[in-house]
């Protein structure tokens, strides 16, 4: 199918590349390598008290009492908060589920009871951060451990229930039904089920921790928060209700920040708990997440099972669909869920042409940190399945893993493709990409580095992982979870101005964590006005005072270079416009012959002196405007709201165009493994990236570097374990281990540009990458231990142990899996 | 990150250093502090006096003299890496505190230290019962000198007792000792699973094993090849902890396999 | 000579970045507070809690060390360096600086001090590095970004 | 975690079991012990800092006995607090006549909560059979010592 029936607005790319696609050097770096960023923990207060939670050792229990006279005894200790008092002067947050989901009471400190290991009870607040740790250690918190509930797939069963309000442990169910999967069963020579497959627990844990410096001023009753909130519109719909207050009285500011990844999206508890004591003690509040806290209290990513796998294939390798069951996991409160119970499915079809695909789905909660969206967020998860599907069928029907994903992909002719559950994939080549891949890593010579390998007694094998990195989220598809939503749509601001002295200044609505947006979104102006990007002065932040964000503002979702560049161009043109405008009333010309170049409006091919600087166009509108006609009212301020087009989901038939774009990164690697130990080691990787037209170049690449070093690190070591009493035991960097500079080989990278047609600039948003390393690590791990019993790889996480296990009993590996005709 | 009150005290003699730590209930040594302040900072383990062995600088030098190499108990990694003393008279020293954490750890971390704190990953106890070193300290009454065999009690447990004083520590000398060193560590540099350390510099192979027990397995197999080590490692009725990087049935398997490669590395430097 | 006796604070004096402070501080102070939260050197980062990361590395007498696993009391006399005072100048970039932004060292930028201390003491010791010590130098400094692909290149090209 | 063992003890069943079930005799038991207090004859509570090289770690411990069937059955359960964490023992042992001496079969099952017990995981087992070492070697002392003023008392 290569048409689609949704109304699709498309914008022309006007822009002549000048400074876009050029990778210029990002104005970012210049304060970071000084060590002169400003990080929210950078900023000081007079007066300012030091936060320190008071967290729970038990992983489910009731709180039977807390006294916190000994630690407010502690001379230095400025006051106390706990859960008794939150639930007084607060309000629970808001839940986007159904019942019974809908009913779970989430406050900023528990209240009652505790749900997960590090769950704050209390706060302290003290002069110094040593003494807010020695109080804390001082309150007294008496608990009745209660059952524990650490495994989804007992959670289900609800015998013991996290939360009595909601009466089940069950946040959301639903079954997506699309196309027909019955008939594709027909249709099949065979059906392959796969009983269980297991998507572990990590996250991409930032090197700076969260964090918050929260200033109250009485007056006014507002709130500041310098803080490193990635998705600050969104934390403000949280945190206004649950505070009783207005959406104006939560100003957040953001500077430098230190790695988002989505971990920083969930902080609201956090941040109220500190708006509260900066009210309570009238004084800036400064908390500061520790690693510790971080790893078993903040945000993971979502866990996910699969049961009951089947696929329809015909023999000649032909996917005609697939039917599962999927168990999420998001720990102890839904908070951002249960968004991933339905964001997956931008990618159900993942690069495949499959047409039907059935998909009953359930999210529960258990004693685990709640999840949060981590980089990938629920797609990654997916995706793994359809790549694991494909090389798991692949190896049971001995088909080529080239081959079967060659003959499956969507093709570069069906673009733009309209997916089994309506949404259009815009561009793309799979096939392309991967074959550079296969190029980069020598796939041509794989069979004779087998044999060299083996000599060496080591397994050696090689590994595709395809994803799809959807961008620009319509939350349109929340509706399809809850229709009682009223969230749809996207958007995001941005504010170009042309000030006195000629200075351009550009603000944004997004919330950058690395990502150069400063550069970028000054490439984008410098093209529109021609001059040179060191002439934009691009904000450094996000401030709720710039007047520059919309309600989804943000850095999330893969969609920056859409949606923040779509503002950032739309508010250009229009000062660009008006630039003219003004310059041909200036210069006595019809304002086709004025053209912008140089720093100077000025008439083409004209004399030298028809030229007038932008610092003159400034003066006028500023500061010398008399002689303008009396109904010529220039601003050169301008605000423009970028909003992409999605139409209306169908909560019938939970279709829909639910993301704008569709970038792809195709991932080979080859894994060498130590038959003796399991030890697995990377020996050569490539990961191929379109995600449009590139504005700046080496900045897509390092977010593809990036994303490859989050996967490898997910695929072979991160993974957040919990035992039986809900304790975690991967909770620092010794247990935790996150990729070393020796753990990552050298990357190869390739890309292709497949311009999106429904974007301004026809870029992609990118950067998430979908978790292709974590696909082509497990599949290059089952193609290395082929020849050691054909285990299949059923976890997303393969640490030594398991890799060791797998060479161990390939056999009980091999007995999820059955093959039968249909 | 936030430590409890201390005290600290920084002696410039050795004297002073042993009379504080003997004087004060709680006192501790602190030495390059890679492991106690890291141990600190969790709140795990607090002492309620600081003695700074920063100022001794007598404890850092290394020395050979005869046939015997002594290491000051301040010597850091990256004075081992880097000593031409260890160079020529024990190298297999130089090489695993190579292996150790990372750049900034060796700067500062020390031997005594490594030792001292006995964590069953630290790549020193192993080694240094392999090598029969033996280890000089310091009490109220004087010095002694304990084996390495018998130096180490349990997790952060050693002989030094309380109000005691690690000086040294001393090793054979031998240029071309056959010694060798392997572990299974968390990706290449993190935390280690499995280790052994291996000489055959006095004939039999001496293997000591880490990670496997509170402290390091001394194993002596007849003779240094496979299936002795093989017979030897499983006579040791090995019973390591279960954590999540290794249940005990894997950790004793990674066991035997770092024994054989040690030891196959020491025959090859020996011959 | 004086009877050392332990106490709970104690006055110290470090030179930093070639100027001498001068504080008292408490025995269990970190160093990295110190020079975070004492005298405002807010470069200097915390990535852990448990010595991993080193985005707290610094220069001690011309070593890098991790600030969060020392006391300040025991730098007391030393000769501290930060990311600070790597410029030569003010407002201008070292080579080493120059190069992180040349190759897209750095991303979110938080473990750039740490990174750049790390790197520039292996430059001092080691010109030329090749890719194995450049990668040897950071192996105890944690990005969450770059995949350090290019923070090796960064490095490895000073030298070249 | 669970630990557990045999021991065989030279002196009689009674006296061992009396020396198991005297809180002040406990206390002697394990190591460390800065403070003891009686609550009642079930509940005592003990602050200890157990030693290791790195520094004393310290712990609020109450414990609490459960059930007892005098001379061969006793179920006590620990539970103390500190050091960020808290930590649940119960142990439970049978004491049977084996010769002049007592047999005691013993098992205890584990359980430290919170961050730091998480962090010290891989430390945590060969720690706790060290102090499970020192209360038994203490035991045996003790037990000793009492049989021998036992029969000290019979003799005079």
């Amino acid at each position: 199918m290569s048409t689609t029936d949704t109304d699709i607005v498309t914008a022309p790319v006007e822009l002549q590349k000048g400074h876009i696609g050029q990778s210029i050097p990002r104005k970012e770096d210049k304060r970071l390598v000084q060590g002169q960023g400003i990080f929210f923990d950078d900023v000081r207060r007079h007066g300012m008290g030091y936060v320190h939670f008071v967290r729970s050792p038990h992983a489910h229990a009731k709180i039977v009492s807390i006294d916190v006279a000994a630690a407010l005894a502690l001379d230095g200790v400025y006051g106390t908060l706990t859960g008794d008092e939150v639930a007084i002067q607060t309000d629970p947050f808001f839940e986007m589920s159904t019942p019974p989901g809908a009913n779970i009471k989430d406050y900023a400190l528990a209240v009652g009871k505790v749900r997960f290991m590090g769950e704050p009870v209390a706060a302290v607040c003290a002069r110094t951060r040593e003494l807010a740790r020695d109080a804390a250690e001082l309150v007294e918190v008496e608990y009745e451990p209660l059952d524990v509930l650490v495994d989804a797939r007992k959670a289900v069963k609800n015998e013991t229930v996290l939360h009595d309000d909601a009466g089940s442990n069950v946040v959301w169910s639903g079954v997506f039904d699309w196309g027909d999967w019955e008939a594709a069963k027909a249709e099949a020579d065979r059906i392959v089920t796969i009983d269980e497959l297991h998507f572990h627990r990590f996250s991409s844990t930032p090197l700076e921790c969260s964090g918050a410096l929260v200033e109250y001023e009485r007056a006014s009753g507002q709130w500041t928060l310098h803080c490193n909130h990635h998705m600050p519109g969104v934390g403000a719909i949280w945190m206004a209700p649950a505070l009783r207050t207005g959406i104006d009285k939560l100003r957040f500011v953001t500077r430098d920040i230190g790695g988002g990844f989505g971990n920083k999206i969930c902080l609201h508890p956090y941040y109220v708990t500190l708006c509260l004591l900066a009210r309570k003690l009238n004084r800036p509040v400064n908390w500061t997440e520790w690693r510790t806290d971080q790893h078993t209290a903040n945000a993971h990513g979502n866990e996910r099972w699969f049961h009951d796998v089947e696929v329809a294939v015909k023999d000649d390798g032909t996917l005609l669909g697939f039917n599962v069951k999927a168990l999420d996991d998001c720990g102890a409160f839904p908070r951002y869920e249960p968004l991933g119970c339905i964001i997956w499915a931008q990618v159900a079809a993942g690069c495949y042409a499959w047409r039907n695909v059935r998909v009953d789905f359930t999210q529960v909660t258990t004693n685990k940190a709640p999840v949060s969206p981590n980089r990938g967020y629920s797609r990654m998860q997916h995706l793994w399945l359809t790549e694991r599907i494909v090389d798991i069928v692949g190896a049971e029907l001995e088909l080529d893993p080239v081959e079967m994903r060659k003959r499956n992909y969507v093709k570069t002719e069906q673009m733009p493709y309209e997916t089994p559950n309506g949404c259009v994939y815009d561009s793309g080549d799979y096939a392309r990409c991967l074959d550079i891949a296969l190029d980069l890593i020598g796939y041509d010579t794989i069979q004779e580095r087998k044999l060299e390998a083996t000599g060496r007694g080591k397994l050696l094998g090689i590994g595709i992982g395809s994803t799809l990195d959807s961008g620009t989220n319509n939350f349109g598809q929340s509706q399809l979870l809850n229709p009682e939503l009223q969230f749809s749509g996207n958007n995001e601001a941005a504010t170009v101005k042309l000030d006195i002295f000629g200075e351009i200044v550009v603000t944004l609505g997004t919330v950058p964590q690395g990502q150069g947006h400063e550069t970028t979104a000054s490439q984008v102006v410098a093209d529109i006005l021609g001059c040179s990007p060191d002439q934009v002065n691009v904000r450094q932040g996000h401030d709720t005072f710039f007047n520059s964000n919309a309600g989804f503002s943000g850095t999330y979702a893969s969609q920056f270079a859409v949606t923040g560049l779509g503002a950032v161009k739309g508010a250009a043109d229009l000062l660009r416009a008006e630039m003219i405008q003004l310059a041909a009333a200036v210069l006595q010309a019809p304002e086709e012959a004025i053209e912008l170049a140089d720093g100077f409006a000025r008439i083409k091919d004209g004399p030298p002196e028809a030229a007038l600087p932008f610092m003159a166009l400034g003066a006028i509108v500023n500061a010398n405007n008399a002689f303008l006609p009396a109904d010529f009212n220039p601003t050169l301020n301008h605000r423009f709201v970028y909003k992409p087009y999605f139409g209306m989901v169908d909560t019938e038939k939970k279709t829909g165009q639910l993301t704008l774009t569709y970038a792809t990164q195709i991932h080979a690697c080859v894994v060498e493994i130590d038959r003796e130990t399991g030890v697995v080691e990377i020996v050569d990787y490539a990961a191929v990236d379109d995600c449009g037209v590139r504005i700046h170049p080496q900045i897509v690449e390092g977010q593809v570097h990036g994303a490859t070093a989050h996967a490898i690190g997910a695929a072979l070591f991160e993974d957040f374990v919990y035992d039986e009493d809900g304790q975690l035991l991967t909770s620092n960097f010794y247990d935790y281990h996150v990729p070393h500079a020796l753990d990552v080989p050298a990357l190869k990278t390739g890309a292709i540009e497949s311009p999106s047609p429904f974007t301004p600039l026809g870029s992609k948003g990118m950067g998430e990458g979908g978790g292709g390393g974590i696909h082509c690590i497990c599949s290059a791990i089952q193609d290395a231990l082929r020849p050691a019993g054909r285990p299949i790889v059923y976890d997303s996480c393969n640490p030594y142990h398991r890799v060791w296990s797998m060479l161990q009993d390939p056999e009980s590996t091999r007995s999820n899996v059955s093959v039968a005709p249909a | 990150m936030l430590l409890r009150e201390v005290e600290y005290a920084r002696p410039s003699s050795v004297d002073e250093a042993v009379r504080l730590l003997a004087s004060h209930e709680g006192a501790r040594a602190l030495a390059g502090g890679q492991t106690l302040v890291n141990v600190m900072k969790a709140r795990a383990a607090s002492p309620d006096v600081l003695v700074d062995l920063s100022r001794l600088e007598g404890l850092r030098s290394i020395t050979v003299s005869g046939d015997t190499l002594h290491l000051g108990a301040m010597a850091t990694y990256t004075q081992i890496m880097a000593s031409s003393e260890v160079e020529v008279s024990r190298p297999i020293l130089a090489e695993v505190a190579a292996q150790i954490a990372d750049v900034q750890v060796r700067n500062r971390g020390t031997i005594g230290g490594n030792i001292c704190s006995n964590d069953p990953t630290n790549h020193l106890p192993p080694l240094l019962v392999a090598l029969g070193a033996s280890m000089t300290i310091r009490g109220a009454e004087g010095e002694r000198t304990v084996s390495a065999e018998e130096f180490f009690l349990g997790v952060y447990l050693t002989a030094v007792g309380e109000g005691e004083l690690l000086l040294s520590v001393s090793v054979p000398a031998a240029a071309k000792a056959a010694d060798g060193f392997a572990s299974i560590t968390i990706g290449r540099d993190g935390t280690c699973i499995a280790s052994a350390a291996a000489s055959l510099a006095r004939g039999a192979p001496r293997i000591a094993l880490g990670c496997v027990d509170a402290v390091p397995v001394l194993v002596t197999p007849a003779g240094a090849d496979e299936a002795a080590i093989r017979e030897a490692v499983a006579g040791a009725g090995l019973e390591p902890p279960s954590d999540v990087h290794a249940a005990a049935e894997y950790r004793r398997h990674l066991a035997t396999v770092c024994a054989v490669r040690a030891v196959q590395q020491a025959a090859e430097r020996g011959r | 000579m004086t009877v050392e006796e332990p106490a709970r604070s104690r006055t110290i004096s470090v030179e930093v970045n070639g100027e001498v402070y001068e504080r008292e501080v408490d025995a269990r102070r970190l160093l990295v507070h110190f020079i975070r939260d004492d005298i405002d050197l807010t470069g200097t980062h915390i990535g852990c809690d448990t010595g991993n990361c080193g985005a707290c590395t610094i220069h001690l007498d011309g070593q890098a060390v991790k600030s969060c696993m020392l006391l300040a009391v025991q730098a007391d006399g030393a000769k501290i360096g930060t990311v600070e005072g790597l410029a030569p100048v003010d407002g201008e970039l070292s080579p080493l600086q120059q190069s992180f932004s040349a190759h897209h060292a750095l991303q979110c930028g938080y473990c750039t001090p740490g990174m750049l201390m790390s790197a520039s003491a292996l430059l001092e010791q080691n010109p030329h590095p090749s890719e194995d010590e450049a990668r040897t130098a950071i192996q105890g400094n944690i990005c969450r970004c770059t995949g350090y692909v290019n923070i090796v290149e960064a490095i490895v090209s000073v030298g070249k | 975690m669970k630990v557990e063992g045999v021991k065989e003890l030279s002196a009689p069943r009674d006296v061992v079991w009396k020396v198991l079930n005297d809180p002040a005799q406990m206390a002697k038991l394990m190591p460390g012990v800065e403070g003891f207090e009686i609550k009642d004859d079930r509940n005592w509570q003990a602050k200890v800092k157990i030693p290791l090289g790195l520094g004393g770690l310290r712990m609020t411990i109450d414990f609490h006995k459960v059930e007892e069937r005098p001379p061969e059955f006793a179920q006590l359960n620990a539970k103390g607090n500190g050091v960020g964490a808290i930590m649940n023992m119960q142990t439970q042992f049978h004491l049977s006549e084996s010769g002049a001496g007592t047999s005691m079969r013993w098992e205890a099952d584990v359980k430290i909560a919170g961050p730091v017990g998480a962090m010290g995981q891989r430390v945590l087992q060969p720690i706790i059979n060290q102090q499970v070492g020192n209360v038994l070697g203490a035991l045996e002392k003790q037990v000793s010592e009492a049989a021998a003023a036992g029969s000290a008392e019979q003799q005079s």
